[in-house]
């Protein structure tokens, strides 16, 4: 798509009269600090931007289509590949969805085990947003940090359920696999030495002078901007808005887990700055811990899995389900229509709601700011575009 | 901006940077944690070695213990296995002609391994996949017609058969079951 | 240098029927051609390998370890690579400017190894005006990043190109003014006579002289960082932003000049900064009787101080993010040019006050300077015990390859 | 106050009449059908009202019935200040599907109509910049449609890879 259908203006007359041209600029689909392919189209007046326009759809892969020519079980898979950078979240709305329309009761040490996985894919995907946070700003040595810890735990998931992105660990009933013997133990081991890390990242990044003061005041959202465009997730929270389905709206086996909700405090700033959004996830990555720390210990033992024919055929109907991803309130909206084959399914993602704010707060700001704002908003490209 | 506001940032800058710079000099003293892959692995341990048993990497089929029940070619949601098996009463049972699988279009999603009855389709923890074109990413097991395993109800006992059988079911076992819990966990 | 020719003429060793200006071109131009070849562009090489392997360890990896040992040909190797590159000149691009930018760019960051001293007396020239020299030299990198920005005739490179002007022109200013105490006290503007007037011991260094001149070396340095490009200033290249700005359309050999100067700068910076503030190639010892010894001893404390520059600016650059373009320029004209202005007045002051100095200042200003060493040191080592790490995932080597375990 | 779906049900139709059709469902996903045309005064309504509040537009999905002759376009609403839920459905003619758009009443919504206007070609009356989202400008069709027929190529490029395993 080149620029028709952007109504760019393009020359300007400024109150002395003099013309002046306004720069357009093409950014992305390949651009290090959009997060896979997206697209932006910046109108700039030299360093400070007029608007960028959202240009999406480049990893689009027709999921929600695939998903009506395979069969239930056979889109587990492709779930992983809706946000692979926080798979297990979507293998967790898959499952929920299919399970919500059949009726299937999952085990609770099955619920436990998703929920350990949850967290630990919470924290995996909220570090590389922290870590890639502060490349985007310029800061190389938090990225590879965060990457390093991201390292231990694919090693994790790995050992849970066999891969390290794609993760496919649950199942239609429950999950693939119980937790491995002596996994337990390295989880905790990791935990521990990973709070030390997050003071550490603190101190290395977060309220590093030059680093707040870019993200301090960029780009601020209200609670009311942000509940109107459905941002969802720590974008809504670092908007000071406190909710988090898995407290308010609880689903698996939360509601017996004890967690705070870390909202946006303006701490440098102005509420629902760049700033807010980026510490409420580095504030998540304590509670996420603290949370599996709790599931390791309470987890019953028994099945994982519920009795789930292979001819899986739900009755027919339809259901929204929602769950906290990494990214926030995840819907999946399915259809069925009682066949082997899902009728419909659409994913409501965060990044979606999330990349249409971009065009409403990217006015008179600088360029370096829109590179801010795509890294506080945590925009993961296959998610958008799905 | 005060004088105070305009003191207390410099002083922020100086110590916050300071702060930063004595973190980044303490791992200048700690150990690198990545390995000098592939060629300089500590102790000379392949990487392979060390992945988990329930690693899912290339596909690899057992043909000695294949029933040919044709449940990974259903199960597969991509439809990248592929095996012709007919019946010949000569033979004795089911005889495949073909079992192939196009690697370069799976997922490694594991669905083709759970409903095997023997474990002979596995993924293995082998993970070096380039190759240089398609077609030689399309693995064929079948060499020549083979007549499918079938399991004996007093266990295995041909000693060429018996320890791959016995890893097949030990993949097997790894699998949650609605039963109870799996494993030795 | 003059001396040294002078020396040879009266020896015999140089045939004293020519004339001696032949003599000094010679020796002029033999050493600068030994300097720019043998020191100048190996020294920017290697600390590619430096700033790679440092960077590596910062981040928890090993670096380049495959071409040679300890992967310490890669720069070699790198060079070699970008020789035999396709020199692509964009169709769009007005392609004699652009051609032209790299030597522009090189030329002004080499011409300043003219007057480095080395030692005390290995030096191309002894301006007189030396340190302005260097000042008026340097500013030639800003045209040529300017052209490269405009001539690559794409708009990221066009808005790097922008930035490095405003930032180079800015930083100048307060750059300059730190400058200025230090040739009030000495009186010169010559790089030897900086480096006489000042002394080995630590508290003999300008640095110490007295506070105003303190903040000015912290004043110049950051100044100096921001003229060389270096992170948290590398606005203008900006891989996250303008996707390496102003060097976004070159490749091969230009594009390896435009680094070569990047990194042979910050030695650059590092000798300056060393020549003001930190005595320069002072050694304790007169060793008048061996000349060859004296100036390998003074080319090798010169040399350590210089690179203690660059191994700073690396680590600065791995530690920190990057500055936004309008905090940039708050930072240069309210931060260090009223900064710069006070150091200027105090150290005129000063001179005024205390016209030969107060040693129990010195004394305890290089006092104050250890405390804060040690202080931060015992901060490493409390990041360290932090992390809960035993002696065993520690690795002092700097070259180590062994991986942590848990 | 959060409202069970009945009581917003109610409120609904006293204000509305029978616009509204019937309740359906139980619980979470209980619907209620509401005529393409009316959708945005109904939806302005549930915004602005004090009892039903409804901030948030949670999802907007489409989906083809080929067999009802429609296509329904479904409302997810959401309260973040009552924490309640309710669901609208639309059935637009499958045709000439042309919905009301409720752009104006959630931003949300505009990306969302969007969508649903690229992948099942719904049109949304009154949407500001109804353009294509995902797919290419020039793609013809929509492909959530149940009958789509993905083309053989897209601008010469083949839009199917050969299987090797059937050779």
């Amino acid at each position: 798509m080149g620029l028709a259908g952007f109504e760019v203006e393009v020359q300007r007359e400024t109150e002395s009269g003099l013309v002046t041209e306004d720069m357009t600029l093409s950014m992305g689909p390949q651009h290090p600090s959009t997060h896979g392919v997206l697209r932006f189209i910046v109108r700039a007046d030299g360093e400070v931007m007029k608007e960028a326009i959202p240009d999406i759809g480049y990893l689009h892969r027709s999921i929600e289509k695939i998903a009506e020519k395979v069969g239930w079980h056979g889109f587990l898979p492709y779930t992983d590949r809706v946000d692979y950078v926080a798979a297990m979240f979507c293998n967790h709305g898959w499952t929920m969805a299919a399970e919500r329309l059949a009726g299937i009761e999952v085990p609770r040490r099955g619920e436990y085990c998703r929920v350990i996985a949850d967290e630990l894919c919470r924290i995996h995907s909220h570090l590389l947003a922290a870590g890639s946070m502060a490349m985007d700003i310029g800061a190389f040595t938090p990225f590879t940090h965060a990457i390093r810890e991201r390292e231990y735990l694919n090693d994790l998931f790995e050992e849970l359920c066999g891969s390290r992105l794609t993760f496919h660990y649950m199942r239609i009933g429950g999950v693939g696999w119980d937790l491995p013997p002596g996994w337990a133990e390295k989880v905790l081991t990791f935990l521990a030495r990973f709070e030390t890390v997050v003071d550490e990242y603190n101190r290395l990044i977060s309220y590093n002078k030059i680093f707040t003061e870019r993200l301090a005041d960029v780009a601020v959202v209200s609670a009311e901007q942000a509940i109107g465009y459905n941002l969802v997730g720590p974008n809504l929270r670092g908007s000071g808005v406190a909710y988090d389905v898995r407290r308010d709206d609880p689903y698996s086996v939360y509601p017996e887990l004890d967690f705070d909700v870390p909202v946006g405090r303006g701490e440098m700033g102005t509420v629902g700055d760049c700033f807010d959004r980026y510490i409420v996830r580095i504030e998540e990555l304590k509670q996420s811990c603290r949370i599996i720390r709790q599931c390791l210990r309470q987890m019953p033992d028994g099945p994982v899995i519920a009795k789930v024919p292979r001819n899986f055929k739900p009755p027919a109907g339809d259901c929204y389900v929602r769950l906290e991803s990494a990214r926030g309130d995840m819907g999946w909206y399915v259809v069925s229509d009682g066949t082997a084959f899902p009728y419909r399914c659409k994913i409501r993602t965060g990044s979606f709601a999330a990349i249409s704010i971009v065009q409403a707060v990217s006015r008179d700001i600088m360029i370096a700011d829109l590179i801010a704002v795509i890294a506080s908003l945590d925009l993961v490209a296959p998610e958008i575009d799905r | 901006m005060g004088m105070s506001a305009y003191l207390r940032n410099i002083k922020d800058a100086a110590t916050t940077i300071a702060d930063g710079m004595a973190i980044t000099l303490s791992h200048f003293v700690r150990k690198p944690t990545t390995v000098e892959y592939p060629d300089r692995l500590p102790d000379g341990v392949r990487v392979q070695d060390t992945l988990p048993f329930r690693y899912r990497g290339m596909l690899e089929v057992d043909l000695e213990i294949c029933t040919a029940c044709l449940a990974c070619e259903r199960a597969c949601p991509i439809d990248c296995i592929v095996i012709d098996a007919a019946k010949d009463k000569a033979a004795g049972g089911l005889v495949m002609t073909r079992f192939d699988i196009d690697m370069a279009k799976c997922m490694y999603c594991g669905l083709c391994s759970e409903p095997c009855p023997t474990g002979a389709i596995h993924h293995t923890p082998e993970f070096e996949g380039a190759d240089y074109s398609l077609e030689s990413m399309v693995r064929r097991y079948v060499k020549a017609p083979t007549v499918a395993y079938k399991p004996k109800k007093a266990g295995e006992d041909d000693p060429r058969i018996a320890p791959i059988l016995d890893r097949g079911m030990r993949y097997i076992a790894e699998f949650a079951t609605p039963d109870g819990p799996s494993g030795d966990s | 240098m003059q001396e040294l020719v002078d020396g040879l003429i009266a020896s015999g060793v140089a045939p004293a029927d020519v004339p001696a200006w032949v003599h000094y071109l010679t020796a002029m131009l033999t050493f600068g051609g030994l300097v720019v070849f043998g020191f100048v562009l190996p020294i920017a090489g290697i600390t590619t390998w430096v700033e790679r392997r440092v960077m590596a360890r910062m981040q928890s990896r090993i670096g380049p370890n495959r071409t040679g040992p300890a992967g310490f040909l890669q720069w070699l190797a790198d060079g070699i690579k970008n020789l035999l590159k396709e020199d692509i000149v964009p169709l769009a691009a007005d392609a004699m400017l652009f051609k032209a930018a790299p030597y522009v760019v090189i030329v002004g960051f080499v011409l300043t190894f003219v007057v480095v001293p080395f030692s005390g007396d290995l030096i191309i020239a002894d301006l007189n005006v030396g340190i302005l020299y260097v000042t008026a030299v340097t500013a030639l990198v800003v045209v040529g990043i300017l052209m490269a920005g405009w001539a690559s005739n794409n708009k990221w490179s066009l808005l790097g190109g922008i930035r490095s002007a405003a930032q180079i022109v800015s930083y100048e200013i307060p750059a300059g003014l730190s400058i200025f105490p230090v040739v009030m006290l000495t009186g010169s503007l010559g790089m030897q006579d900086i480096i006489r007037a000042q002394g080995a011991a630590p508290w003999t260094w300008y640095i110490f002289d007295n506070p105003f001149t303190l903040m000015a070396f912290f004043a110049f340095f950051v100044a100096a960082l921001a003229e060389g490009n270096r992170t948290p200033f590398d606005l203008p290249e900006a891989e996250s932003e303008l996707v390496a700005g102003f060097a976004t359309e070159y490749s091969g050999m230009r594009n390896l000049l435009f680094f070569m100067a990047e990194w042979g700068n910050l030695y650059v910076i590092g000798a300056i900064v060393s020549t003001l503030f930190l005595g320069g190639w002072q050694i304790p010892f007169a060793l008048e009787g061996s000349p060859v010894l004296r100036n390998a001893l003074q080319f090798g404390t010169f040399f350590t101080k210089a690179y203690f520059f660059v191994f700073l600016a690396i680590w600065l650059r791995w530690t920190l993010p990057r500055i936004r373009v309008d905090q940039m320029m708050v930072m240069c004209w309210k931060y260090l040019v009223p900064i710069a202005f006070v150091n200027l007045i105090g150290t005129a002051a000063w001179m005024v006050l205390f016209p030969a100095g107060v040693p129990l200042v010195r004394w305890t200003l290089t006092a104050v300077a250890a405390v804060l060493l040690v202080a931060f040191f015992w901060r490493v080592r409390f990041h360290l015990k932090h992390a809960g790490l035993t002696g065993q995932q520690l690795s002092f080597n700097p070259l180590s390859t062994t991986r942590v375990t848990w | 106050m959060p409202l069970d779906t009945a009581a917003i049900h109610a409120r609904l139709r006293e204000r509305f009449g029978e616009t509204i059709g019937d309740l359906n469902g139980v619980g979470r996903d209980a619907w209620a059908l509401v005529p393409p045309g009316d959708i945005a005064e109904v939806a302005r309504f549930a915004h602005d009202d004090g009892e039903l509040g409804f901030d948030c537009l949670s999802n907007l999905s489409g989906v083809d019935y080929p067999k009802d002759e429609a296509i329904q376009v479904v409302y997810h609403l959401f309260s973040y200040r009552d924490r309640h839920w309710f669901v609208l459905k639309v059935n637009a003619k499958r045709d000439d599907p042309v919905v009301a758009t409720v752009s104006g009443v959630w931003p949300h919504a505009d990306w969302q109509e969007r969508e649903v206007f690229d992948l099942l070609g719904v049109r949304f009356d009154g949407h500001p910049d109804l353009r294509r989202i995902l797919m290419p400008e020039d793609w013809p069709g929509h492909p959530l449609r149940k009958d789509f027929v993905e083309p053989e190529e897209f601008h010469g490029i083949s839009t199917s890879r050969e299987s090797l395993l059937r050779t």
